[in-house]
């Protein structure tokens, strides 16, 4: 029991750093591919190795720190916006028997803790001394704040539906119909306001790359700055996980199909929503700030309460409201 | 919300299609017959009339020649013949004007190197140029 | 091939008249090229089939774009042969047009072509309004720019330019309200601001000249009248030195603002003598 | 009321989106620009007065790094002013060789505006589809004068080299190419609502206000003012095609959009004219060998893909210009700018800017 307690999260730091190493080359390589290019392929068999040398890279810079920066800050800043990242890995159902903490307010928990990350982002453009990083950090302030709340509006249908809020409760509760049937539109909502989230195209504005030129960690190099890729890609694991398991039904299988083992079907569900962040990201342009606050605040939170409310409605009709 | 959509169409539809992409250093690009590239230049051929040093845009050619060893003939021979590629422009006006195209363009356009200096070419290494002439068989 | 180019070349040189060969044909507008199937057929034949060496100019001998030189010589003859009779009718149709200014005056005092330009009444109108409006010494010459589509072309007085340039605008019949360009000239005698405007509403061109001394050069600004004026005369007085009075934010614009000098006057002296 | 702080930011002269070495600096009050002053010259290499010392053949290939996407359009003016005060007749092969690469440089310099435009509203994939197909033209003028981008092609008279053997079907296969992709680039952006919502009403100016700018091209045509040179203004043999001169109504970015867009395919439509008329003869005129400008000044104009293009020549007679004056559009279109980017979101600034199209190398001259 003691050696699971140590070994089990560092097995997981290096399988959420392997997918985040996979992750890189395959958005590149799916980006690549559609924009008539075929990405990366020079470091290793088929560019296998490219993100590994790309990491090398960024720790073997110089570590460098602006004169007028505010040192400790913006030293701790990239660890702030990191560990809440690792952290919800924690509490992911995987399958029924692969958890690390199965705790009873897995949801809250999740949603409670990634808000975290907020700070170090803001910390780390603030304590840059700089104005591009700190428009991007405030740009990612008021981001994560509207959005955070259709997040979780969007997800009490699904609380309400399973009367639970242990990951892996609600992920039992979808063995006859997976939420994003019945909870479609609390699906919508919240697959927009996780891109948000995920601060990924089309939401890219704390780091709008032609506006701001790199957003809150225009000052960062070196490991810090993979810090905060790696913080990013982490959420993007654990966001896509999230959404995995709370609509498309978690390890349970399509159609009945139990002949993949259940790890396996979590996996292909999961990388079907990472591959549509992809998509997305290689297709749309990136939403004007003030029309992002439009959308959050006067379309997906009123989206989200209707979605309550209609839940909450249907529950009472006999028949479908099982679903409910 | 459809427009939406179909934009995200495009980019699926285009991600199966072949890729339009040379992978360069591993396969060189061809270059087509009239490609200005780097000029090879024929000490035999030339009459050091000067006329590519006068027409160049840049002033990046520098030649000198003297009179011909054999006192029976009249003209003149080159002695030295320099491009400076720090600042060709590779404008062909210089293999335009040649009366007896002593100065050509190649189709070889690789020209990186590590230091300045070495942009500095002098006639033996314009002769030794001589891959893929234009209107040359090679 | 050299010697055979050069022999072209002094047969095209060395013509009735002794001016150049475009010169005496110039009642024929350099901008209606369009217009050719007007044009005198000996002559256009002349051209087409003086180059005929080149239609395979796609091997890439350098020698094919040279024009195999006997057919040509003779074609150019005949060619000059045909300009030399346009040149003596030119000359017959005599009388310089006069009223030239001196600095510019070689090249308007060539011979008048036959037939005045069409375009000299409205300039003659152009002019009467101006000097209506604000007297005699505002207009101080006119022409008519030939080779140049046959532009008329205003000298205004730099004194009244502000006001002449508020009129060109503003007056129902000019109406110029695009600035198309803006130059400044150094003539090393004096400096010219060119001022080229166009008409939206009646589609019409001018161009306007104001001359000002070489020493201390201003003109009035007109980025009142046409706000695109600004970063124009920004321009010239960087390259040239010509201060615009009254223009809101004469800065250099091009270099850098703690250069020494004006890099367009005929008279400047780089500070670096380059690489 | 929160006491709110301006800001004075700097964008530029190295910054992802300002295309070039332009620089920008505002004043910003959150997110709001109070006041924008752009600062340009970074890419001042002096071509006026560097052709005073040039011969009129030796101009040409400098002016192929003013405007550097559409080089074709700018060796074009500078012979064309020559040409004018030459009164040259110029064969027709010629000037429908001189049409065909400058409606094809049209077309790829609209291609680079289309993707690095969506490149900066953060779309990624259209930069590079765009690319792919310019690619296809750039390729063609490789073909045809052995260069990519610096093409110096034209020359006083008519133009260096004669079409290669298949390139007129080549670019017959481009044009139906071309129409297709575009096709493809409308479904991409054209209808995306998020495109929409960060094009429509941004930037709007009224037509008196680009005149009085002094605005050309896309810029003056989207705020509805009914003017294209190649049709009011016919240079070379543009009056022999048949082509439709799109127009917008209030000058706002989806506007310029939509006009570019619609300048391709009727650029398409001109190349495949010439082509198909394209006549036998000889590229060159009669010119001396040395080129010597009879005394005398013009003004030519022509449409460059980033508007008037002009060029004012003043000859005294010699083989040199004694003054050379480039109208450069890009530079005249930025004027506009401070008076757009007023009371605008920063994000609207780089939408604002890639709208104009400008080319610094063409703005500094």
């Amino acid at each position: 029991m003691q050696a699971w307690m140590w070994l089990g999260p560092v097995i997981m730091l290096f399988v959420v750093l392997g997918f985040v190493t996979l992750a890189i080359l395959f958005e590149r390589k799916v980006i690549g591919w559609m924009q008539s290019r075929i990405g990366p392929n020079r470091v290793g068999p088929w560019g296998l190795f490219q993100t590994v040398a790309d990491v090398l890279k960024l720790l073997l810079k110089e570590d460098i720190v602006p004169q007028k920066a505010d040192e400790t800050l913006f030293k701790l800043a990239p660890v702030i916006a990191f560990v809440p990242a690792f952290a919800v890995v924690a509490v992911l159902p995987f399958t029924d028997s692969l958890v690390f903490a199965d705790i009873g307010v897995g949801l809250l928990y999740f949603i409670a803790i990634s808000s975290i990350t907020t700070i170090g982002i803001l910390a780390g453009g603030w304590a840059s001394n700089n104005k591009y990083a700190l428009i991007g950090a405030m740009r990612s302030a008021a981001q994560m704040i509207s959005y955070e709340i259709p997040l979780v509006m969007a997800l009490v249908g699904v609380i309400m539906a399973a009367g639970t809020l242990n990951l892996s409760g609600i992920v039992e509760a979808q063995k006859e119909m997976w939420f994003i049937v019945p909870q479609f539109i609390g699906f919508v909502v919240f697959f927009i306001a996780s891109l948000a989230e995920l601060n990924r195209t089309p939401f890219d504005l704390p780091e709008a790359e032609s506006e701001l030129v790199a957003g809150y960690h225009v000052e960062y190099s070196g490991f810090r700055f993979a810090f905060f890729m790696l913080a990013e890609y982490v959420y993007v694991f654990a966001m896509s996980a999230l959404t995995t398991v709370l609509f498309l039904g978690g390890w349970n299988p399509l159609f009945g199909f139990t002949f993949l083992p259940p790890l396996i079907w979590f996996l292909l569900k999961f990388s079907l929503i990472v591959f549509t962040l992809i998509w997305i990201r290689a297709t749309l342009p990136r939403i004007r700030v003030d029309q992002l606050m439009q959308l959050g605040w006067k379309v997906l939170l009123p989206l989200a309460l209707f979605n309550i409310f209609l839940s909450a409605l249907l529950k009472e009709i006999p028949g479908i409201g099982s679903y409910y | 919300m459809l427009g939406l959509l179909k934009g995200m169409g495009v980019t699926l539809k285009n991600m199966t299609k072949k890729k339009v992409t040379y992978k360069y250093p591993d396969e060189p690009v061809k270059m087509p017959e009239r490609f200005r590239g780097i000029q090879h230049f024929d000490p035999e051929k030339c009459i050091v009339c000067n006329q590519c040093a006068r027409v160049c845009p840049t002033d990046c050619i520098t030649l000198t020649g003297r009179k011909h060893p054999d006192p029976n003939k009249r003209g003149k021979i080159i002695d030295t013949y320099d491009i400076n590629f720090e600042i060709c422009i590779l404008c062909d006006l210089c293999t335009e004007v040649c009366p007896t195209e002593a100065i050509v363009m190649t189709r070889n356009f690789e020209l990186a190197a590590y230091s300045r200096d070495e942009l500095f070419k002098d006639m033996e290494w314009l002769h030794d140029n001589n891959t893929k002439i234009r209107g040359g068989s090679q | 091939m050299t010697e055979k180019d050069r022999e072209k070349e002094k047969q095209h040189e060395t013509h009735p008249g002794g001016e150049p060969a475009g010169k005496t044909e110039s009642h024929k507008g350099g901008n209606d090229r369009f217009l050719r199937d007007n044009q005198p057929d000996e002559q256009k034949g002349a051209v087409q089939s003086q180059g005929k060496g080149e239609t395979d100019s796609d091997t890439v001998d350098s020698s094919d774009v040279k024009q195999p030189a006997d057919s040509a010589a003779k074609k150019a003859a005949a060619a000059a042969k045909a300009k030399a009779a346009a040149a003596a009718k030119a000359k017959a149709a005599g009388a310089a047009k006069g009223g030239s200014i001196p600095g510019r005056a070689s090249a308007k005092k060539k011979k008048e072509p036959p037939e005045p330009s069409p375009k000299q009444p409205v300039l003659d109108r152009w002019v009467r309004i101006i000097r209506g409006a604000l007297g005699e010494e505002a207009v101080e010459d006119a022409m008519i720019n030939r080779p140049n589509g046959h532009l008329p072309t205003l000298f205004i007085s730099k004194d009244r330019w502000l006001e002449a340039a508020r009129l060109l605008k503003e007056h129902e019949e000019l109406a110029f309200d695009y600035l198309q360009n803006l130059a400044g000239v150094d003539y090393e005698e004096h400096m010219e601001v060119v001022f080229h405007l166009f008409s939206m509403r009646h589609r019409h061109a001018v161009g306007v000249r104001v001359k000002t001394e070489r020493e201390n050069p201003e003109i009035p600004s007109v980025t009142c009248v046409w706000a695109g004026a600004d970063w124009n005369e920004r321009e010239v007085y960087d390259l040239l030195g010509i201060r615009f009075t009254g223009h809101p934010d004469l800065r250099r614009i091009l270099m850098p603002d703690d250069w020494v000098g004006h890099p367009l006057r005929k008279d400047y002296e780089p500070f670096d003598e380059g690489v | 009321m929160l006491r709110t702080e301006e800001m004075l930011l700097n964008v530029g002269p190295q910054h992802p989106s300002t295309h070039g070495v332009f620089r920008l600096v505002i004043t910003i009050d959150g997110e709001t620009i109070t006041e924008a002053k752009p600062v340009v010259g970074y890419l001042h290499r002096g071509t006026e007065k560097l052709a005073e010392d040039l011969t009129y053949t030796q101009i040409v290939p400098y002016t192929d790094r003013m405007d550097y996407l559409s080089a074709m359009t700018n060796n074009y003016i500078v012979v064309h002013a020559a040409e004018t005060l030459m009164e040259v007749e110029l064969p027709e092969r010629a000037e429908f060789l001189r049409v065909i690469v400058m409606e094809l440089n049209r077309i790829a310099s609209h291609l680079v505006w289309f993707g690095t435009y969506l490149l900066d509203i953060g779309a990624m994939s259209p930069f590079l589809l765009a690319f792919r197909e310019r690619e296809q033209i750039l390729d063609l003028f490789n073909d045809l004068c052995g260069a990519r981008l610096t093409y110096n092609y034209m020359r006083i008279g008519g133009v260096k080299w004669d079409v290669p053997e298949g390139w007129l079907d080549q670019v017959r296969a481009f044009i139906s190419n071309m129409r297709e992709k575009l096709k493809e680039y409308e479904d991409l952006v054209a209808g995306n609502e998020i495109f929409l919502n960060r094009t429509r009403g941004i930037g709007v100016y009224s037509a008196d206000e680009a005149i009085d700018y002094g605005l050309s091209g896309v810029n003056l045509r989207a705020a509805g003012v009914d003017w294209d040179l190649r049709r009011d203004r016919p240079y070379s043999v543009y009056d022999r095609f048949e082509f439709d001169v799109p127009v917008g109504k209030n000058g706002d970015l989806y506007d310029k959009f939509t006009c570019r867009m619609e300048e391709i395919r009727q650029s398409l439509r001109i190349v495949e004219q010439a082509v198909d008329q394209f006549p036998e003869g000889p590229v060159m005129a009669k010119v001396p060998r040395v080129i010597r400008v009879p005394e005398g000044e013009a003004y030519v104009q022509m449409e460059s893909p980033r508007g008037e293009l002009g060029c004012y020549l003043v000859s005294r007679g010699k083989d040199k210009p004694y003054r050379l004056k480039f109208r450069r559009p890009s530079f005249y279109n930025l004027q506009i700018l401070p008076r757009l980017l007023k009371g605008e979101n920063v994000a609207n600034l780089v939408a604002i800017l890639g709208g104009i199209d400008i080319v610094l190398g063409e703005v500094d001259a």
